[in-house]
């Protein structure tokens, strides 16, 4: 069974139809790149799927729990139930700054699931060692890099043992050379066969890593299918366009077409 | 205002209610030698002493309370205090609200000018400045001769007596308005610093202020008053505080 | 000499009052001005517009009035008999005037906290008081420890309005000396008094910055 | 009906010095509040120390007690005849007191703006006077607005205190109004001036904070 | 001449020597890319080379006129006229947020270098029109994209016509797909023979566009020449190092290395 579902999924902002009938599934393991254009509402459908925003109508669903149908809401206590399935990693962390390294880990684990603190510590020192943070568990957030901060992001979102990982633009707020470090990691999460969905403007990442792209434009998904056939080859004029752009700074070194 | 204070006199007081026969006072701490502390920070004057003899002639207990004189009214007729006592003029438009007590005593409002200065009537006054404790009877005095008042350059009016002195002294003002007792206990240290005019404004009286319901209470003070007058106790609190006896109870 | 320690004594007798307002106007006027911010942040209009018409009419009047108006309204609008009431008036009307400045403070503090936080917590599963009480309000509490700083001071010095209801604080002790001995001497050493206060608070509230400042 | 035109005639004369006082303050020490902020911000510990002794006794003591001092001073230490001393001394303990409360809030103000709009202008030439009114100084304004309107709004308030050197302000004449008719009434009435004024002052800001707000 | 010598620079910052010994020289319409690890010195040099920071000892000098010699500076008028041969685009642009476009670009050239308003709008003007941006000079810098405000902070540095450009890491703070934009403007400047000195991670521009590429490390030149030597077949033993990282995020495609 998929892992997410997502049905004819519509939002608006007032007069600003920000997505128009999405739809597409997610299995087990499979990580899926989304890229487009700013504004084509990447991010909206990332906050549709963790209940940030609320959808209009279409149908999401989580390993068969529906979270909503025809933009109705079940209560209080399912959405909680759902929330437990899914993490996100936001694109500028938001990590808790007054807490440490380990308790930005542990919190929820403590206060949400209800585990007990030793073992909430245990689990969490484990994600932070497998982040490479193990020396920073005492740290504050300020006092790491934007690399470090991301990691201890996922170690918080991993913490409550998802069955799927959101991320909004992981690496764009990252200096270029900590860029890598944080695909690793993402490789590694992969390879570990965790599910992914990853809003994403590195190409490279996309088309090495990930099992399927979406490319959307405008609200609609204008292509899908396997990374290396949509960057490549993309059948449609608007995502050749789009794609041209990254040529620019040496995506593949090609230097064949200015920017439109 | 009178649905509680209204038959009997001490057995309505809210402010000592634990007890039937505790009388509040309400008085200014800063208005010697009438009611002020001493060094020591304990509450004397000569209406304190008056008061603490004719409530305990009269089987009550007293209990002094200090308020903010520019309240005193509200004081009063909030039932916090039963009496105002303390160099409370009786006036006209104070007799509308309160209940007056016998006049016990005489008082003038006098003029103080330094010793060296050059004013030396009321009428070399004019166009002068002239200070005077704010709220207080001298600003009701002077209401009453508005040809006098409107012949002044500028009337200050301050908080307390003492800035109003300190004010006369720094040059700030020509001549204070005054209470005659309260000057004579300022004047006392430096008699030599100050000159008091020979004009002064109306004479007045200084009363027990009551609640309009508590005739009862009223008429029983009055009584005591012609009682401590009889046996000398009036004058020998006075001679006390005044070195002779100003009261005026017949 | 003896005489000023007398008079150092009575000063303190009334420093006491004045701490007692000081305490415990803190202690119902610091919680107080969380609910009354965020009834100014409600999007419910007919939460927000009251609240915000209270804050305007508290803040823009003086404490004075406050007091004389908290202290008499019960006998006067409602003949109600006013007994002890003296000191329970003053501690009303502090809590309230200064809730209503805090709670302007809190608002700035609440304000300033990014949304990514609550979405943080929300998407973690944590429940709006959790998000509240562990993530947002240590937060704010750092970011308000300097306007706090202030008005904390600004309320060391107000404490001496409470003599227009007649409470006997150091303002008013000092006064009263001052006229009985004719000297501005008592004036000073109140002034020193609350210098001394003001330091202390000041100093407090520099601790306090540092205490918080492991993160930023 | 007569009786309250003429009470308000005079309650209306009594807030003309209310004004006078919250305008001439306003005049001096808004400028004053930036030398001192400077000062306190000096890398010189021989300027900033001192600077901050000064802020802590002025702001650490009431205004009372300043304006007391201020008036006093002049004849009880160096033996000068004070003259018509009251109104400008009035200004004087006004203007000082509050020019350390603004001085602070624009220190906060100053040390918010980033070091690269100082390093931008640097490296485009500016000098440190051009720097400092045409780049820092309009950021800084947009800064303080929230604060100053508080600070303001108290200051309305407190030109009650001037009644303590004998200025006939709003506050003292509606207190002898009170006395005089045994009434509540010029009291409550004055509280509607200031509340009026505050009003007027919060509008002022909220209207200088979106004209400023045409840029973040 | 050149346009810019640096000669035995050294800076410390306490205990920290961040500059030691830097000599290199940039001759007219030359552009070189500074490139090395995060704390190797990049942005100190800048800053030292824009008077923004003192040298401790060594030489800086404009177009034969010297800034500094062993460490010492001349007098603030000297120092007023170089500060005029030169312009720096900061990594965050640093625009004056206060000022619309057309006045951030017009403000020094009126003020600083006295220069009549009229003439000053008509020039700046043109560098906007130059820059694409004709049609926002009245806006603020807060409503524009990050891409739009760099463009602003280039226009503002070329308006007092300086001889040499300085650029701190001007694509980093930018989203991906604005990248390609913004090095379109810098390639346009380097075809103009614009002299640029800019400090960069884009090692796809640094290839395509620099004359020579300077890499630094914990404050020494490790090496220097031309970029298509550099970086694809560097050297020295810690920019191969440093290059390899690059090569994860898919600058070359290519998957070789592991990082370090
Ligand atoms: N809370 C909101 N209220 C109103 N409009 C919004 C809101 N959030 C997003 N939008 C609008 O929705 C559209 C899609 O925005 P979204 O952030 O989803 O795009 P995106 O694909 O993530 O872009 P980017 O790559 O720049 O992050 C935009 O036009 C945006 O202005
Ligand atoms: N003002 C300063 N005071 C003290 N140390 C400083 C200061 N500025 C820079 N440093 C130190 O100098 C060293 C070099 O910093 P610099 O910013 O020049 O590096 P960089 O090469 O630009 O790095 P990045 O790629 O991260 O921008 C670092 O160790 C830094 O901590
Ligand atoms: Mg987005
Ligand atoms: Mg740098």
């Amino acid at each position: 069974m998929a892992v997410l579902t997502v049905k004819n999924a519509k939002k608006s902002f007032g007069e600003n139809h920000v997505l128009n009938d999405i739809s597409f599934e997610v299995g087990k393991g499979e990580v899926i790149a989304i890229i487009g254009p700013s504004g084509s509402g990447k991010s909206t459908l990332l906050r549709c799927c963790t209940i940030l925003e609320h959808l209009d109508g279409g149908l999401i669903q989580y390993s068969g729990d529906v979270l909503c149908k025809d933009g109705k809401y079940g209560d209080k206590e399912q959405m909680q139930n759902i929330r437990k399935k899914f993490g996100l990693v936001f694109q500028n962390f938001n990590l808790f700054p007054h807490f440490s390294v380990l308790r930005n880990v542990t919190e929820a684990p403590i206060r949400v699931a209800g585990m007990d603190r030793q073992k909430a510590e245990a689990h969490g020192r484990e994600l932070l060692h497998k982040m490479g943070l193990s020396e920073k568990e005492n740290a504050y957030p300020c006092e790491l890099s934007g690399g470090q901060q991301q990691r201890v992001a996922i170690a918080r979102a991993m913490a409550l043992d998802p069955d799927i990982l959101f991320f909004d633009e992981p690496t764009s707020a990252l200096d270029p050379e900590l860029t890598g470090e944080i695909l690793k990691v993402m490789r590694e999460l992969a390879e570990e066969h965790m599910t992914m969905v990853v809003v994403t403007h590195e190409m490279g990442f996309a088309r090495d890593v990930a099992d399927r792209v979406i490319f959307m434009d405008k609200g609609y998904i204008v292509e899908q299918g396997d990374p290396k056939v949509v960057i490549d080859h993309p059948e449609n004029e608007r995502t050749r366009l789009f794609l041209q752009r990254f040529a620019q700074d040496g995506v593949s070194s090609s230097k064949e077409g200015e920017p439109a | 205002l009178s649905s509680c204070g209204g038959d009997s006199q001490s057995s309505q007081t809210a402010a000592g209610g634990e007890k039937k026969d505790t009388i509040v006072v309400g008085l200014d701490d800063q208005f010697p030698p009438m009611g002020y502390r001493d060094d020591d920070g304990n509450l004397v004057g000569f209406d304190i002493d008056i008061a603490t003899e004719t409530f305990e002639r009269m089987g009550m207990e007293v209990k002094l309370q200090p308020i903010d004189w520019k309240v005193k009214e509200q004081e009063l007729n909030a039932e916090t205090v039963d009496c105002l006592w303390n160099g409370y003029t009786i006036t006209d438009s104070r007799k509308e609200e309160v209940l007056f007590s016998d006049a016990y005593m005489k008082n003038r409002q006098i003029i103080v000018v330094m010793a060296d200065s050059e004013v030396n009537s009321m009428d070399d006054l004019s166009g002068k400045k002239l200070a005077l404790q704010s709220e207080s009877s001298a600003s009701d005095a002077l209401d009453s001769v508005p040809d006098f008042k409107n012949s002044l350059e500028e009337v200050l009016l301050f908080d307390d007596n003492n800035k109003a002195l300190m004010d006369l002294e720094s040059g700030g003002a020509d001549g204070v308005l005054i209470d005659e007792v309260v000057a004579r206990y300022y004047t006392k240290k430096d008699a030599s610093k100050y000159r008091i005019l020979d004009d002064s404004l109306a004479d007045e009286e200084y009363g027990v202020g009551f609640r309009k319901s508590d005739e009862e209470l009223r008429d029983k003070v009055n009584e005591t008053f012609k009682e401590m007058k009889e046996d000398g106790t009036l004058a020998e609190i006075s001679e006390k505080w005044f070195g002779e006896d100003i009261t005026t109870i017949q | 000499m003896n005489d000023l320690l007398s008079l150092s004594l009575q000063l303190l007798e009334g420093f006491g009052w004045t701490l007692a307002i000081f305490f415990l106007t803190l202690l119902f006027a610091l919680p107080l001005g969380m609910p009354l911010a965020m009834g100014r942040m409600s999007k419910h209009k007919w939460i927000s517009k009251p609240v915000e018409f209270i804050l305007l009419v508290v803040r823009g009047t003086p404490l004075m009035l406050q007091l004389i108006f908290v202290y008499f309204a019960p006998f006067y609008l409602f003949g109600m008999p006013l007994g002890n009431y003296r000191f329970p008036a003053t501690i009303i009307a502090f809590s309230i005037n200064y809730s209503c400045y805090f709670a302007e403070i809190y608002r700035g503090g609440l304000e300033s906290i990014p949304v990514g936080q609550h979405e943080a917590a929300e998407v973690l599963g944590f429940s709006k008081r959790q998000t509240f009480f562990r993530i947002v309000l240590p937060q704010v509490l750092k970011r308000i420890v300097p306007p706090m700083g202030n008005e904390v001071i600004t309320l060391v010095k107000d404490t001496a309005l409470a003599q227009t209801i007649a409470i006997m604080e150091l303002f008013r002790v000092a006064q009263a000396a001052a006229a009985s001995r004719t000297s501005l001497v008592p004036l000073v050493m109140a002034g020193v008094f609350y210098l001394v206060a003001s330091f202390l608070i000041t100093r407090a509230f520099n601790w306090a910055e540092r205490k918080m400042s492991y993160y930023h």
